[in-house]
């Protein structure tokens, strides 16, 4: 259904976005096995977000590609999270904790979706999402109880990161309607939930940030998504009757 | 009457020529000559400064990938290129050097790697040319190495070319779908192939009679065939790819020779290649500037991790 | 019979009345009350913060601009507004405050700016939209400061205003375009109007019966017009540029008013104004990070300008 | 003539490529000064690309805006040296000192063309260039004679760049038909004893790096350019037709 495809855009526009990014990474990360496993994260992203992606055309007569390539920016419906900058890499692990306890909570709950296609992703994804937490959670750990500078950098980075948590949890007409997946709400406390106990473990105190109001999921996008589309869709566009 | 005396490095020369000779395999805790351990070291650590390298022309075109399929199969392969980085430097630490050492070689310019990777990648062609060409030379290269005398070397060998040949056949696909395509398409994938045509044939090294090391890693087993043989190998692999992607080989001297059962191959431009050695090539500076800017913008994430991984081995002893 | 006591304080408030009265400039070596000194540095460093800040949304589309006259155009307001910050930091420092501190408080997020700025600029229109409506809005709170009672910040002013109008003037050309270009063109100007119309309205501040800082400002004469007031005189100014852009007023609602002689405009969304002013804006998070990061990046710079000045003056002394 | 557009096109997009670059420092600098400052060099360098762009278009019957905006990334003639990226404040630093050297000597002599349109540009520009150099002194000197760190920022800084000198003094076929502008190889010796200078002034020792056989004078570019073209281009591409 158009309510199904809309869904799966969100959640699939998510993924795509953060995978763009994190592949930015493969040959400049601290070290090689971070090269490895930083590229692990962003193809298992980029898988979630070709199925999801593939799965949202065949109701709106679009390829992935088509998809991926060929929407303008107020058309993608990624929340600015994902949209958030490298930076360096506290502020990637930082972001990649927030994206990933979301995301483990969100397709723990899809896995049991009353629309089998939603279900069937969310199912094979959760388990690679798990990995993507525990090493955010791994490094977050590590850069809070490293050095002073790390540990300033990884609060930065989550003082930076936090203002965008609130945009996932909030629930529009689009769930009125539409009742395959959870709520966007009730993975408020399991999440926060989570994100609490790591900080805890980490002795770093909550970020106390007001919640920024963006609004990817209807189109408005924060000022990262336009370069980002642009280096993206620049190849595709430029020969748009190729195929690949 | 006259007694040989046998010196003990005598007799541990020759337990290492039989094993040599018996092709079976060196391990670490074998006893080998210092001119064995020095040359596989060089080599090896070369061969993994190489893929770590290797890995920038490719990452230029993650971002750019034109269909999601193929960012997908690039990042994957960058990805591959990391971990044989990390099987090879594994392989090298055996012979008891460590890889700071070899990371600081590297980025301070004072190690090798392989000049094919400071050509540039101006085109999305070139991730095809490179899997097709620099890949396929690699393996001819690399699949007599998987016998390599020396144990952790073949063995990381043996895992590498099953990837590479995996990367080889994706160029193909790249450069096939790109052939059959638009004009425009076309036209890059020639264009590239052009650009990587004689430095893929450059990989081999200089002709055997100007490779004055080749006799002795021979010799040891590492190197099982002569530069020239392989060269032959690999030209002969790609003249009916060639036909099949219905592109043109830039060698236009290029013909099979029926009373040497050889291919004639047209003149490789070896200035060139040893101007590209001596690090006049377009990419040689942004290569280890990129390597050691990754490197040092880490540096505190790793000191971070060891301080971290300190604190928590005192924790525990404290506990205990 | 009694007495007038007369305390210092007393004639230096009656001095400092008297120059009010008579419009007569206060200038930084003159006495003045306690309140009026502390008004005056929040009101300029909010105001240089929000020239800061306000480089943000517009230098976001410098890289992008789509024409390399609207690149050149874009630049030099992007950097006139730094240049801006920096007369009003100038101006904020005669009263006594330091330009570190205020770079602190605006980086920590102890200091406000104008809300307008924590909206995205999603299209280049945006750039059109800010130039004529957010400039404007600026230019009818800030003509009125070219004549504000103290002479730092009017003199300021009056190179400020100069500049906004300029600016505005540029903004009302990007949407002249774009309203007579493409369908898309048109659509993207009346796009970014209708987001930007109201939160320009709001940037005159709340309704008079609920702004109390208002009547001490201006009796001050730091202020010379209510807020509703100047509103009142920029839709005024509006109505007929919208007619000559040929794009639609989002304030269905507005009419002249022939009785009151007023416009009577549809409702503004005061919930929103606050929501944002409270920090729940789309970029709130994102200004002042992008803020803190420029500022952190360039401490290396500025510690290492601050000590070559150190030795170059301990230098001339060694040699005097 | 053509020579002429090809030469003013090689010069021009140098400048183009440098003040997009530049740009995105506006906002971002390490102090307000410095967002003035390197603004100011670049919108000099944005308004010497639309002189020379403006120029070779006459010839070429193109806008610069076609010409900015419309050509492939082979139809550019910038050379590898204002291609690298900004990095730290130090490299851009590092990178301006060069490109300022060259412009400063190229600029002064191409001022005494015997064609009356370069002439006319390069007169016009060589003021704003000798500003530029200037700018780019002090900053040395001042990061090479600051602290620790900024002294080992601008040294790695000249590192990198210095490989990219080489290619701004090579003569090639254009050079042998068209007169009317200084040979590069006569640029090299004024420039270098330039820097030299500069280089002895800031106690730091010339790199000893190989040069880099870069040749975007022939439209083999850098890895950096592909990317700042796509953001550049983009809006325009996206609407052909339109006009701005």
């Amino acid at each position: 259904s158009a309510d199904e495809a809309e869904y799966a855009l969100r959640i699939g526009d998510d993924s795509l976005i953060l995978a763009q990014q994190l592949g930015w990474w493969i040959s400049r990360a601290p070290e090689l096995e971070e090269d490895l496993a930083l590229g692990n994260i962003a193809l298992d992203l980029l898988g979630h977000a070709r199925n999801l992606l593939h799965f949202a055309g065949t109701a709106l007569g679009k390829t992935e590609d088509e998809l991926a390539y060929f929407r303008d920016e107020h058309e993608f419906r990624s929340a600015w999270l994902f949209e958030q900058p490298n930076g360096d890499f506290g502020h990637t692990i930082a972001r990649g904790l927030l994206t990933s306890a979301f995301q483990f909570e969100l397709y723990t709950q899809l896995a049991e979706s009353s629309s089998p296609g939603l279900a069937g992703i969310a199912a094979k994804s959760v388990k690679e999402v798990a990995y993507h937490r525990d090493h955010a959670v791994q490094w977050t750990l590590r850069l809070a109880g490293g050095t002073d500078e790390s540990r300033s950098r990884i609060e930065r980075a989550l003082i930076n990161t936090w203002p965008y948590l609130d945009e996932l949890f909030r629930d529009d007409e689009l769930h009125e309607r539409f009742d395959a997946a959870p709520r966007p709400s009730a993975l408020r406390e399991p999440v926060m939930n989570v994100l609490r106990q790591v900080l805890a473990e980490a002795e770093l105190d909550e970020p106390k940030t007001s919640e920024s109001s963006g609004d990817g999921r209807h189109g408005h996008h924060s000022t990262y998504l336009g370069p980002i589309l642009a280096e993206m869709q620049v190849l595709a566009r430029r020969h748009p009757d190729a195929s690949w | 009457m006259s007694t040989t005396v046998t010196s003990p490095d005598d007799e541990l020369q020759a337990d290492f020529d039989a094993l040599i000779e018996a092709e079976q395999r060196i391990e670490p805790r074998d006893w080998m000559p210092e001119a064995y351990r020095k040359t596989l070291i060089r080599q090896i650590s070369q061969h993994a400064h190489s893929e770590i390298i290797g890995m920038q022309p490719e990452a230029n075109w993650i971002t750019r990938a034109p269909s999601l399929k193929r960012k997908a199969i690039l990042m994957a392969k960058v990805q591959d290129e990391a971990g044989h980085g990390l099987y090879l430097y594994s392989a090298a630490q055996t012979l008891g050097i460590a890889r700071d050492t070899m990371t600081e070689q590297l980025i301070e310019g004072r190690a090798r790697y392989s000049s094919i990777f400071n050509y540039p990648t101006p085109t999305w062609a070139d991730m095809g040319a490179i899997g097709w060409l620099v890949d396929g030379a690699a393996i001819c290269n690399q699949v007599p190495l998987c016998r390599a005398s020396y144990g952790p070397y073949g063995r990381a060998m043996v895992r590498i070319c099953k990837e590479e040949s995996f990367h080889q056949r994706q160029g193909f696909e790249i450069l096939l779908e790109l052939a059959n395509g638009t004009p425009e398409q076309k036209q890059m994938a020639q264009d590239a192939v052009n650009r990587w045509y004689w430095p893929s044939l450059q990989m081999f090294g200089p002709p055997d009679d100007e490779s004055p090391n080749s006799a002795q890693s021979m010799a040891w087993k590492i190197k099982r065939f002569s530069n020239d043989e392989l060269r032959q190998r690999f030209v002969g692999m790609l003249v009916p790819q060639f036909e099949a992607l219905g592109l043109e080989c830039p060698d236009k001297d290029l013909r099979w020779n029926e009373e040497t059962e050889q291919w004639d191959m047209g003149e490789i431009d070896w200035d060139e290649f040893f101007d590209v050695l001596k690090g006049h090539g377009h990419c040689n500076a942004q290569r280890l500037q990129h390597r050691r800017q990754a490197h040092e913008d880490g540096a505190w994430v790793r000191e971070a991790a060891a301080e971290y991984a300190r604190k928590q081995s005192a924790q525990l002893k404290a506990v205990a």
